[in-house]
């Protein structure tokens, strides 16, 4: 889980997968670095659009779950390349069967909820493409 | 160019320790180091400890003036090293740097992290400590799962099977069946560990390290007076790395770059090369980690790290004994778990291991951090 | 023996910095210190981060690592120090004696923290992790208390009054004035001290240092390398210590032992004494423990700490002005503050600070962790 | 506050002010300590029964408290010097005012509740010498 300010401090990048590019290089970053690694000072970091888009390279399905998510348990979570070239841990929503290659587009779903009655936290997941999952 | 040797060890039960508190545990593998070396706590003259995260553990920081109280060492400097699970050997490295720069003669290294004071959902919460919090955390994630993304990726690229992967549980319980100091003593099959329950598909609770409270320490002197002891063990290399902390920022889920470069350093600074090496302790957090730093480390080509079990050249009575302890599986108290592995090569070094290699005379530790963002290798051998 | 230079520093403002997070800060400070330095990141060869709690703060450790990573550092070794508040000092100690080891030339030494992500009276439990869990926090003790046992103890003994204790904020504020990097920038008077809100009895708000968010580094360097640099300022004496964790197992309240012995080492080793030191930051936590500082440091006879701020001694124009900057009262990232001090005694030997002392050549940097469990204590030198 | 593990590993100790002493040297402990730190290896450590008496060396009043403790400030804490020699910090019990050099008595108390409707821990409290303050 994340602490209400980091929620609150990511939400525009992790809502709406804004990354960021180097204009140096070239190379695109999601998450976002506000440092290019190959540049460093000789970098210029820009905002960047992500769509989203991209190919599972790897999935797990947790079982036994970290504090905060329990109630969700199992759920699976992938290693997605991204079509634009950045790599982002990320969850598969529901009901759509995960596979090494397969390709997923990104949804807006309910992440977790914050204690008993408290702050529900929305962001992204990843659907197989072409599939219905979950809503 | 000073050399550093080790002259003293000591450690705790690996276990869950519900009667004992950190300082206690920390307090008896300390004194059991001091004994070891043949020392007086008096002669101590630096402390060095290894911990990862006695904040949310225990609530607990500023770790080593606590320990350095405890042990009746006031007013030593005491300094806490974190790095996640690779604390220890951190630490460790840290107090040979120290005494390399010839402000110490004397120092103690120790590790150790009490983990059981709080539920299992929080102390998987803490773990994750290690990862990215921001980015891997935040979704859910856990320390299996990331494991789980690298088995699963590493079973698709190199066709590593289910049973080829129990190899490692199955030889690290058969290992540790003769270490009194392991939380668990008991053989496991293909078909036991297979039927396990799942954690994070496809490892599951046999690959997995426990969750475990314990202490470690060693004592390191330069050579100045390293011949005041017996049968000092001497650091011939030391090496560590940093990579990405998030697994998805790093181009390949099959290898841990940290590792490799690592282990480089430390071959180069001990002369000697992986085909060197006698007896090894190696990360084996999950069972994967075990396969993966064969390959980093150059005992094995990529994607061949399997082979090294299926001949047994990593089982006692091989070219290469691996974990000989039991590894990480026979407890894992993160903290403590880098000196627990340096202890375990110094015994074979000196002969008076559990589970004896015959003779060996150049020994490796590969201690790894999170999902590798820091590696740590060290060379241990019998002649300066 | 290898000689260590400072070549370089950056800091972040000292601040409530609600859009920014701990990586954010962190590669700020390391990329102002780099540039500083005239250096490229590349030029780096191993990272230092103090850091206190980020696992209780943001449910992060490893933190070295992500800092190496965030600042596109890797795969250089990356290591995080903890000792409470005096993690900065610790962090670039442990850097010092990583040079004089011979195994490096260039070195970064970070400190950091993020401290307002969470509420106020976790803030206070999570700082509390310095001070003696299982016999301080247990009872609801904070790290304001505890400085009010010792304040109390002190006004008690030596008769020290509310205004003259109220004579560290007052100065230390006059002196942040000039401080862009401040978290408040304003006078306070001793009628405003006195009635300022009551924290913990007798010590009140403006006695306090603030939660703040922040992070500072400098680059280090071996005297091997340090002719390629314009304007390095020494490392003359480096000093470390430990004291008991509780404030109660020490037998007297109004003094310091690790203070003390950390200051000795750290003249001894620079061949100098307090008589000596031109400008000097010491660890004002709270008020008291300026005071304290004065005397633990030899600046002044035990209970006649309070004439050199009574005197002016330590005002900017006094014959050794303390805490030029502002001191921690102007914003304390605990695991920053070490390195934000050392800073400053850069910049004021260097000529180039915002509040300059006219030409000094000797200071002095006093941080402490807890109430004390750890001291550091460094000299720096404008001649090698 | 404390963890559950750790309120039960003390609670014999703390609720009944049990320490330890130093066969070897004499000098004793509370909070117990299970190596003598001037003897060590030489040090015979055994339990000691410590009588609670002793006399404030210092106090304070908490008025902006700790998580878990928030509900019950402000609240005095004094360093207590305990007639058998060991010094110890604890909470003085309310109605009774703290002096430098007063003597003071051990009292059972409620320290605080877990959670809302959690656990109540309970514990040694001093009192002012003499006289009667809250139960
Ligand atoms: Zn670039
Ligand atoms: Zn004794």
């Amino acid at each position: 889980m994340e602490s209400a300010p980091l929620y609150w401090r990511l939400k525009r990048q992790k809502y709406n997968l804004i990354g960021t590019r180097c204009v140096t290089c070239g190379e695109s970053f999601f998450p976002p670095r506000s440092f290019c690694p190959t540049c460093r000072r000789r970098g210029r970091i820009e905002e960047f659009q992500f769509s989203g888009k991209g190919e599972i390279t790897s999935y797990t399905i947790i079982k036994s779950a970290p504090k905060g998510f329990e109630q969700f348990a199992p759920y699976t979570v992938a290693i997605i390349k991204l079509d634009e070239g950045a790599l982002i841990s990320g969850q598969v929503v529901q009901g759509t069967p995960a596979t090494i290659g397969g390709r997923v587009v990104p949804v807006f779903r309910k992440m977790y909820e914050e204690g008993k009655e408290g702050i529900i936290h929305y962001g992204i997941k990843w659907q197989v493409d072409g599939t219905a999952a979950e809503k | 160019m000073t050399d550093v040797a080790i002259v003293g060890v000591g450690c705790t039960k690996m276990d869950e320790h519900w009667t004992k508190s950190l300082r206690d545990l920390s307090t008896e593998a300390g004194a059991l180091a001091v004994k070891d070396a043949g020392l007086d706590g008096k002669d101590i003259q630096a402390l060095y400890v290894g911990n990862m995260s006695s904040g949310r553990f225990i609530g607990q920081e500023h770790l080593a003036a606590l320990a350095a109280d405890q042990a009746g060492l006031i007013p030593i400097p005491a300094t806490r090293c974190e790095a996640a699970c690779a604390s220890g050997s951190l630490a460790f490295r840290k107090a040979c740097l120290a005494i390399k720069s010839g402000e110490y003669d004397i120092i103690m290294a120790a590790g150790g992290e009490k983990m059981t004071d709080i539920k299992g959902p929080e102390a998987i919460a803490a773990l994750m400590g290690a990862a990215d919090q921001e980015w891997e955390s935040a979704i859910g994630l856990t320390f299996t799962g990331l494991y789980a993304l690298m088995a699963r990726a590493y079973m698709n690229t190199y066709g590593l099977t289910r049973d080829e992967l129990s190899q490692v549980p199955i030889k690290n319980h058969f290992h540790g069946l003769k270490n009194p100091l392991a939380q668990f003593r008991f053989e496991v099959t293909a078909e036991q560990v297979a039927r396990s329950a799942m954690i994070a598909d496809p490892l599951r609770l046999l690959d997995c390290s426990p969750i475990t409270d314990g202490a470690a320490a060693v004592i390191l002197v330069s050579d100045r007076v390293a011949d005041r002891f017996k049968n000092p063990i001497w650091v011939k290399g030391s090496g560590q790395a940093s990579g990405t902390l998030a697994l998805h920022d790093r181009p390949s889920l099959t290898e841990i770059p940290a590792t490799q470069i690592a282990a480089k350093r430390a071959y180069d600074q001990a002369g000697v090369g992986p085909q060197d090496i006698e007896v090894a302790e190696v990360h084996d957090c999950f069972s994967i980690e075990e396969i993966l730093a064969y390959e980093d480390l150059g005992f094995a080509p990529k994607g061949k790290g399997k082979d090294l079990l299926l001949n047994k050249d990593t089982w006692i009575g091989g070219r290469l004994p691996v974990n000989t302890d039991g590894g990480l599986k026979l407890g894992h108290p993160v903290g403590a778990t880098g000196i627990k592995q340096l202890i375990e090569i110094v015994r074979q070094l000196r002969g008076d291991a559990y589970n004896q290699v015959k003779d060996p005379r150049i020994g490796l530790t590969h201690n790894i951090g999170g999902t590798g963002a820091t590696a740590l290798v060290h060379i241990l051998g019998k002649e300066r």
